[in-house]
């Protein structure tokens, strides 16, 4: 990524040193120990202090785990259901039943890619209308059945395409906040990499709100809202502080309820830890949303929507 | 000025010249204003009799949430909640315009405090709870003031198990406020998903433009679904669906007769037939045993 | 139509003895006379003895009213709902609310056309599945605000296409039979002209089965019953008296609740009688179901189902 | 053969060489037969061994409602229900090969009393209401005594609150019984709808072929649906849309994966993971809270 090049012109430095023999030049090993130095520094400056525009690229790393990760680790008994029962069934987003941790859960993703074939099938993580409309199917069944839902929130938005606005995008979306605002059992959101807008939002929120440290969630594309306010997509960065969209951002407004930590670099350089940690996280809120009542839930969630929002007035 | 002395004012209001659609021409007093349907030169006089709709061409111009209370409600029937609920400013955003100064500009150019009007009211006899948005505001962009206030009309209804008449006009979430907008989106979702259960009837009208974050959310959850002619309505903006796809975009693309076709709404609507379909559309719609 | 040809070829002779100057021929007058009264005999046995292939024609006669007919002579108020809220809307398959003699109701109806330009756009009353999809849209609707269903029949069966096949014509159907067999509001269907298989049964079935004398209603249409039975499509005349499709049929085994009498000839010779008759039929249909609670509704309609079939063993 | 029997004699059960698929070759005893899907010469024993699935090429070849019980479920948990319940001749039909003769020939061909076996039993230690059709009885076309089975069936899963499975395979609606037959959609599709307005779970696996009457009502109605490799699943016959739009079919037009593709079924399972996959299912579909 673009802000770690500093870091990359010593890596490399270091291992061109370390190619040396160090049997003829002694002075080197006193070099190299200080470069070691040096570079443990700046990573530590360079990833403890990351910017927004940082932390959305760390979210878009192509080697992040992604939902199909979370599902094979952290899941047994994964039953993908297919289709939306109207017109198509859209890979861009996963629908169905796992177990975590001996509890049944319903889950619902976005998907992402691991290759260029897949994100093709994918379609990169953007959904189409169907795939809205097969998590809404899911919610139903969830709710009809009493399984606690599971989402993972992995995309750069709703696709914009000719079809999908054809198809209805808008209504697959508010079908989805609809449905999503009142099933009768427990919901526990994951934002494992990229939040984008609608496309997010339509399996984005319930009970809890779970961020991994460098996921983002945003109400627009920091490189549109750029293009918006000073007509130069370049100007990202700077959009990416103005919009409030790292994890942090959201717990400090209490939009989120908890931040899960990544190991310096990002969550990609030790995927296995950071699963597990998404994985006690989950497990911690489904423990403690289990014993509440049906009506009980729909109501704290009713609530909890009720209050987003800070206006002027009364 | 707010909606209570505007109604006040009633006799004497005069449509505002809607500056993105209708180029006030130069003559004196801006009497003749251009149709940017059909390029003629109309006496204003007529276009307002005629709802602002051009009468040669049809063509739906603009218009502000008084001037859509008025053509709406039954006379004196209006009595507006949450007046004072407005933006704040929570994010401090200062990026190009300064959010905070936007909101003021906005507030005074309108004479209103936020993007939209709610109330109560009759439409044709039958007592509803309205919402109407007005594009002026900042685009009638949903943040926290206008999400609660489209939350609270929502509860009203509820609370009186009267139906909701919501008028839509918005370029979708207000980026301003960020995730807080976005929220918005779930938040009236939420409350429509609640009405709907409780089954007390809603009927939104989309007018130009509705797009994103509201489409997306409250506006299309509605039991009928009216749109005006020519209305542009959708998701993404056309101008990015053109950058994402590459290639122009079919004539028609996301007007209001298109989603007819397409099976997302119930009906397109004359304005000026507007008040008597509501009317109509109310009356089948009485609210269900719960 | 085919069986009205002899009456035909003595109204031809009839027509061409009248222009004839009887002042030159008096003795014509007296041939006249018996000519008309030998017409009257000939109708009055060609109309009542009707077989069922007669009767499957005079049902598919283009001057037969329709349910727009219907519509705009028996209602008032009508408002026309479009749209299935997925994918498109089918000109095959009215929606909407209407009043029926003070009585606000919804309305479904299969749709014809009055000529071929109109018939193309409604797919000649064959419906797509978003034609089903918006009928149970308005199921839904009508069951939330409690108004009463009032269905009209007239379509040869669902369209069998391939993108209806596609976008889950079966499934579109029997969405359909589920939401109708459920509303908590009364449902009065008429069958006004073909009754065409599935299709016809999407709306055709609820509180009260009101028939046309003529009309038809079938398990499969008489054409393929003759192609699957005798590889022969023109014996469709012996498989209409098999498959007994008449209202007479369905009134003697109880499926249909009443028949409502054509004129001589059919309801094409005077429409505004028969939809009068109709009229009145709907009405006392609605008031002896309008005193009903909505919980009794739907066990009645479950029951009237469910006592539908002949079989041995219990 | 009675079910009951039928199961007695298990250790000495053979499926049945389905002659519309899989031709018994000239060999002696017919234990040589050859796949449709491959044209290979398979042993029979190998096909049995692999549920009549060609180890060769994956053809899911047709097999009967007792088979297929016995591939299901756990062994010795089926209980039988309405075993009694056969076809009258209420129509009198005898156009064609009399009706009346189809049924008692249907009957001593398949052993069976009708187009259906329903029953109680487990699969995978989870207590279900089970139903099967078998398509060699008159195509295992749903008439009166197939949909009264069928409505029996959910209303036992109704009354148990037991999941419901249904493996389906049908030519449709049974024309021999006119009108009676195609309310019979109606009436299994309203037990279905009762069913699921009391959360009680519903999975359907659809088998070559699935049509007609029977995919437009109780089969599709599933909160889940599962198909196996090639059935033919559809409304229309395939000639009968042929004749309709003059043209040639696509290849893989009504097969299961085309269905998984529009977004129809929930998944395509082969025969040889139903069992596993229906118990992995039926172990996340409790019934609901009512
Ligand atoms: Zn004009
Ligand atoms: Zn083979």
């Amino acid at each position: 990524m673009e802000f770690e090049r500093p870091l990359a012109e010593l890596e490399d430095k270091l291992a061109s040193l370390k190619r040396v023999d160090l049997t003829d030049q002694p002075e080197l090993a006193a070099e190299i120990a200080e470069l070691e130095a040096e570079i443990g520094r700046i990573r530590e400056t360079l990833y403890t202090g990351l910017t927004p525009w940082e932390r959305v690229q760390i979210a878009r790393h192509p080697e992040r785990p992604k939902t199909d990760d979370y599902l094979a680790s952290l899941f047994t008994d994964v039953v993908e259901l297919h289709g939306d029962r109207l017109f198509g069934d859209d890979e861009a987003m996963f629908a169905g039943f796992g177990t975590l941790r001996g509890r049944r859960v319903a889950v619902l993703g976005h998907r992402k890619g691991k290759n260029t074939h897949e994100n093709v099938r994918r379609n990169f993580g953007s959904s189409h209308p169907e795939g809205f409309r097969k998590a809404e199917r899911l919610m139903h069944l969830a709710d009809r059945f009493g399984l606690p839902i599971v989402t993972f929130l992995d995309t750069a938005g709703a696709y914009p395409g000719i079809e999908d606005e054809d198809r209805g995008q808008a209504l697959a979306i508010a079908g989805c906040l609809a449905a999503l605002s009142r099933v009768r059992v427990p919901v526990v959101v994951t934002a494992i990499g990229e939040g984008g807008s609608g496309g997010a939002l339509a399996i984005g929120f319930g009970d809890r709100l779970i961020m991994l440290e460098n996921a983002y969630y945003s109400v627009i594309s920091p490189e549109m809202c750029a293009t918006i306010l000073h007509k130069d997509a370049r100007r990202a960065n700077e959009a990416s502080a103005c919009l409030q969209l790292t994890a942090a951002d959201l717990l400090r407004r209490g939009l989120a309820d908890e931040v899960v930590p990544e190991p310096l670099g990002g969550a990609h350089t030790d995927p296995p830890a950071v699963i597990e940690a998404i994985g006690d996280a989950l497990d911690a809120a489904l423990v403690s949303l289990a014993g509440i009542s049906r009506e009980a839930l729909v109501v704290a969630r009713y609530e909890r929507l009720r209050a987003i929002g800070e206006f002027t007035g009364e | 000025m707010p909606i209570s002395d505007w109604f006040k004012a009633r006799e004497q209001r005069r449509y505002t010249a809607p500056t993105t659609t209708v180029s006030v021409a130069d003559v004196p007093d801006g009497v003749w204003v251009r149709c940017e349907g059909c390029k003629r030169t109309l006496y204003m006089g007529d276009l307002e009799r005629s709802e602002m709709v051009c009468p040669s061409c049809g063509k739906h111009h603009d218009i502000t949430a008084p001037e859509r209370l008025a053509l709406l409600i039954d006379e004196g029937t209006f009595a507006e909640m949450d007046a004072d609920l407005s933006s704040g400013d929570p994010l401090d955003f200062t990026s190009g315009k300064a959010y905070a100064d936007q909101v003021v500009a906005a507030q005074e150019r309108t004479g209103l405090p936020e993007a939209i009007v709610t109330g109560t009211a009759s439409i044709g006899g039958h007592r509803v709870v309205i919402g109407v948005m007005d594009f002026r505001f900042i685009g009638a962009s949903m943040g926290s003031a206008v999400g609660e206030k489209i939350a609270r009309a929502f509860e009203m209804a509820a609370t009186l198990r009267h139906p909701l008449v919501m008028v839509t006009a918005s370029g979708g979430a207000r980026m301003q406020e960020g995730m807080l907008s976005l929220m918005q989106m779930a938040k009236t979702s939420a409350a429509a998903a609640r009405l709907a259960e409780m089954r007390v009837p809603y009927v939104a009208v989309l007018t130009n433009p509705t797009m994103g974050g509201v489409t997306a959310s409250f506006a299309t959850l509605a039991d009928v679904i009216i749109a005006e002619p020519g209305a542009l309505i959708g998701f993404a903006g056309p101008r990015l669906v053109e950058q994402t796809i590459r290639k122009s975009l079919p004539k028609g693309f996301q007007t209001a007769e298109a989603l007819l076709e397409h099976g997302m709404i119930d009906m397109v609507v004359d304005r000026r037939e507007l008040a008597s379909t509501l009317a109509l559309v109310l009356g089948y719609l009485q609210p269900g045993d719960e």
